[in-house]
């Protein structure tokens, strides 16, 4: 499985997402790690070139909301496969937020799994499981 | 007219600024209460300053901020500025504001000071006549920085490296420095008008694992490069490492040695000051745990001496605090540094002289670099790898040392990468390690950042 | 039948007491778990183990307090006693325990523990299985301690002089010196049973003003009057000064004496411990201030390297705390232990010799006392001030002795009325006082009281 | 003026008594200081023998409403001015009370000036003030 990963927009904050690659590989799966500060559009591309099957965004410092409102649309403009599982997770919000509320919003945006302030290996076990049964 | 003056005639010739009259401002400066100049701050007090973090989008709710930190008894004020100002994207951030304004709703992380310009700006920084400092992390931050001074903000955060490495992916390092040599000689011919500006250092850095080697080297060149350009008042600083003694260590070292490289330089006459940053990594989530860590980290900043505290508040791990919140950390660390007394001078003779020896070795290898200039030394240093911070997101970090903590939560350089330092400083740094049988580093390091949670 | 057991048995013998089977008791302290003893705790971690006070008139509200506990991750339960308990008052405590059965009101400010019996306390102190430390203020504890053992409380709390002189007015000294006699014996014949009874010294005293160096006899005093007896598990404990030095320095002497002593008397074979007890004075009365008293004072525990910390709550200045806020505090100490790493080995040589000095030249007068037991001398050494609590309300007690503080907050002798202090030492603590110009004694000692709001 | 003061009930909290008689005494009073662990009767008594203008109680353990529920009935057993000022004051109530409703209740026990958690100074102000109105 392949998974394209990295931290959107002007965020900077580096430690998840080494972890995040680190993880991943451990767990089985091809990583294709953007880094930091990467935009949309790089993420989408970068599924495309590399066909990959997940999109795993982390957002740290409270950008995620800008960036990822228009994903709907911009995913209009690909094309990939349908089944490309979209995840993000991080800090989602802007100062302490309610977690009910910000998932729902994030699912509207397009993301089939979200976590907000949630454990990686939480998260990554619910996409391993996700997985299976999406199989 | 100095060709200098000719550069900032230029920088501040920008269509989001009104005129800059620099004659007025040179006035203003002149004649500016001495309560704004936390140089003077630190002649004249003894205790400890303490200062939170914090800005938002409207004048209004800075000033609404600023009350409540007064009221908690803050010192020292900061001024923290929105991420499209840090990019120099001052269109958006004009947009950004006014929606502001016009919503009550904060659509941006700090305090566009261009947009906001520096004749309304002053008029706060004069109602509180305390001092402000301003915390950004731009790059190119010389017309900032005009700005700043301009408005009676006369401390200023940063430096080529420390807010450069940490903070982006890939911004030019080379013409960081430059951008930064300007910011310097700014507040050098600033300096001159009244009590002298004070630069800061940001020796956090990745405030992940960060050892406290290459954070004295960082701190000691970005000390150097300003005192150059003729600053006279300069803060080094660090952030909490997770133990104690290696806190007092780094501190004792950082002091010695800043001074003896500043002496060095010839810069006998300028000012080195100690700020000490409360806990910069993962915090709990778990508002009274971070309340101990505070108040457990302020404990250790009395116990390192340091001149200034940087605080955090009991919401870091849930986002951008409240101005309640922010304020209630900085009452709370007022409190603890008015009733912690007898403090003793703590030392470690073997720890201390391996620390010194780790830092003198790497500050051999960047001054003995062929370059011309200084800026040119650090910048080949980066290049090769002789400076190197751990968790740095840019590209030109060299992403090679390794450092994990040992049975004391002290930082030690698992592998040295292309650090110049000597087999036997490595030797006692590897020596220090304990890995658990079959542990494997890399579970090692996610236990180590997780320390405080 | 020895003398101890027909007097255990007239002691037992009371109308609130349901028959006491000697047997069934023995039986069960001999098979109980290891876990219930802090003595066995002591020999098996290294961590510092954390204790908060409390305690409630009812089973299900004791009960409830302590699984609030153990959610908190406590280490040792208390169980704080009633007053009417306390001046064995039994039949006031049976009247008030039925009217809070009843109605839900506490009509009582502990656990009346002889109304509740063995039988049934026994049954809480199993379930949680968890070492319990018995604290009440006794100055007759002699049926409260049976009752206690054959419950499974492995701790008892107090002694002659630490649960009298700062507890009464008027209860004559030489009976509570017999009465706790019996105390040690009753403990030393049950650590032969299984692992050892601890017996813990209440060293904070008045709580107010301190100085170190009569605490540290008083402990001395009452752990060689409980080794002598059999007691092999002893605590030697005291509080928050004020100057992180001082407890340092504090901590240090009195480990190393309160070996030295037991030594000297030939108790090679005790195991001794120190228990450090969070500010004990008074508190600030507001929540946040008293959170980060209380997180400073943990961080001092462990730089003194204590083996037990007994917690305070940020009610305290409020009145007696919700099961709520002692869990929190209990919390919030556990993950500042948990987070503290790299504590320097601190020390102060000067300071450690004159203290020293003034407890070795206060127990030689003590020692050399022409009594014949040392309990008699000790007897005399009140009654002739030789020993003399700043603050007590006892009228036995000299109250001559006045301290203040000194610029770091160390509390200083500054009359030593019939203290048997060497003019070296008592000059010594002179020189550190620095008194203001023109400013009285009674407006600095109500100020050091103040220290901490 | 006379003041006879201590601390009510089996409470041994010391130092603030000890600091009122010093106060007492710096601002000119004659002070009678029974000490702690003193019993209203005690209390009374000493009125009595004295002549007290002034009776100036202490409670800081939470039993003063144990102690002082009783005091009208008791004052009628006694023969003294009818002018003698009665104070209480220091922590009057178990656990954390709302002083609103403490003061009234121990003004209806037969207290003149009652005191839940105020620093010593601000009652000893108020007394003198108190005096000097009903002079
Ligand atoms: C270290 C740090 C920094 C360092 C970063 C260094 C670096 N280059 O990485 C420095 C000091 C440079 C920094 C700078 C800034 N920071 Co910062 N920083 C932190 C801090 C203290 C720790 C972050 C960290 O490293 N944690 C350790 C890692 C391992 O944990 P993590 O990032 O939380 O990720 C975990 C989970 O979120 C999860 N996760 C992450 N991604 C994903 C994805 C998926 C799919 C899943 C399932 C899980 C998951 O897995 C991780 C492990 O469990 C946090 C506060 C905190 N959390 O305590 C603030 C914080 C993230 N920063 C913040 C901010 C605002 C900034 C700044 C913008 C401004 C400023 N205050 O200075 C700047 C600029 C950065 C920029 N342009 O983006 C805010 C964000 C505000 C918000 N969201 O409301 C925070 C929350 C602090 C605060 N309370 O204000 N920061
Ligand atoms: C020191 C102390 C002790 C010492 C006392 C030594 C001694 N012999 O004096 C020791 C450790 C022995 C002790 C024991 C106990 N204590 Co105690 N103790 C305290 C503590 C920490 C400080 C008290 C003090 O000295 N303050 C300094 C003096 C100067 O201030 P103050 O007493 O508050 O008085 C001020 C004002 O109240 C005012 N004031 C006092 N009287 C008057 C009168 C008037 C007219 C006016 C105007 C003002 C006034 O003036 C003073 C200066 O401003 C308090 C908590 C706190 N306040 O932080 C608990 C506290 C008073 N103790 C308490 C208790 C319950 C006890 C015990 C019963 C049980 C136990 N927990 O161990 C025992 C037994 C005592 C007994 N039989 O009465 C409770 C009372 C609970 C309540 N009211 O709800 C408190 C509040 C702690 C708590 N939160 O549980 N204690």
């Amino acid at each position: 499985m392949k998974v394209v990963t990295g931290v959107v927009g002007n965020d900077i904050h580096v430690v998840a997402n080494r972890l995040i690659e680190i993880s991943l590989k451990e767990r089985g799966f091809t990583v294709f790690n953007l880094g930091v500060n990467t935009y949309l559009e790089e993420f989408l591309d970068a599924i495309v070139e590399t066909d990959a099957d997940v999109l795993l965004i982390s957002s740290l410092n409270g950008e995620a909301e800008g960036w990822c409102r228009d994903l709907q649309i911009l995913k209009k403009q690909y094309t990939f496969r349908k089944d490309v599982v979209f995840m993000i997770g991080g800090n989602l919000g802007v100062g302490e937020m309610d977690p009910d509320a910000l998932v729902p919003k994030f699912k509207n945006y397009g993301f089939d799994l979200v976590f907000h302030q949630v454990d990686l290996n939480v998260g990554l076990d619910t996409l391993e499981n996700y997985l299976k049964a999406h199989a | 007219m100095s060709l200098l003056q000719r550069e900032r005639e230029i920088i501040t010739q920008n269509e989001y600024v009104d005129h800059f009259d620099f004659e007025e401002i040179e006035a203003f400066v002149k004649s500016a209460s001495k309560e704004l100049f936390i140089s003077h701050r630190f002649k004249t007090s003894d205790a400890m300053q303490v200062q939170p973090r914090g800005g938002f989008p409207t004048y209004e709710k800075v000033f609404r901020l600023y009350e409540e930190f007064k009221e908690a008894g803050v010192d020292v004020l900061p001024l923290t500025i929105d991420s499209n100002t840090r990019l120099n994207d001052y269109a958006t951030a004009k947009k950004m504001l006014a929606l502001s304004e016009e919503n009550d709703v904060d659509m941006l992380n700090g305090y566009p000071l261009i947009n906001h310009g520096y004749r309304t700006t002053r008029k706060m920084i004069t109602h509180f006549d305390t001092p402000v400092s301003l915390r950004h992390g731009t790059p190119d931050a010389r017309l900032l920085v005009e700005m700043a001074l301009a408005s009676g903000i006369f401390e200023i955060e940063g430096g080529p490296i420390t807010y450069l490495l940490p903070y982006s992916k890939n911004f030019p390092l080379d013409k960081a420095f430059l951008y930064w040599k300007y910011v310097e000689k700014v507040c050098a011919l600033y300096s001159t008008f009244n009590e002298p500006i004070n630069r800061e250092s940001f020796g956090p850095l990745s405030a992940t694992l960060q050892p406290p080697a290459i954070v004295i080297v960082i701190q000691l060149v970005e000390m150097l490069l300003s005192l150059e350009e003729g600053v006279k008042s300069f803060s080094v600083s660090f952030s909490q490492t997770g133990s104690m003694i290696q806190d007092v260590v780094t501190a004792n070292v950082i002091k010695k040695l800043a001074r003896h490289y500043a002496d060095m330089f010839g810069h006998h006459d300028a000012d080195i000051h100690l700020v000490y940053h409360q806990w910069m990594g993962a915090f709990p989530y778990n508002k009274e745990y971070s309340d101990a860590l505070i108040t457990a980290s302020t404990v250790i900043a009395a116990m390192v001496g340091a001149d200034k505290i940087i605080t955090k508040t009991r919401n870091e791990a849930f986002g951008i605090p409240t101005k309640e919140a922010n304020a209630r950390a900085v009452a709370s660390v007022k409190y603890t540094l008015g009733m912690l007394k007898g403090l003793p001078a703590v030392s470690d003779e073997e720890e201390e002289e391996n620390l010194t020896s780790m830092v003198n070795e790497i500050m051999e290898a960047v001054l003995n670099d062929g370059a011309d200039t200084l800026w040119r030394k650090v910048f080949n240093a980066i290049k090769k790898g002789h400076i190197d911070i751990p968790f740095s997101p840019h590209v030109i970090n060299a992403n090679e040392v390794i450092t994990i903590r040992d049975p004391q939560e002290n930082i030690r350089i698992l592998e040295r990468g292309k650090l110049p330092i000597s087999d036997r400083s490595f030797a006692f740094e590897r020596s220090k390690i304990r890995l658990n049988e079959g542990e494997r580093v890399v579970d090692k390091i996610i236990k180590d950042i997780g320390i405080m949670q």
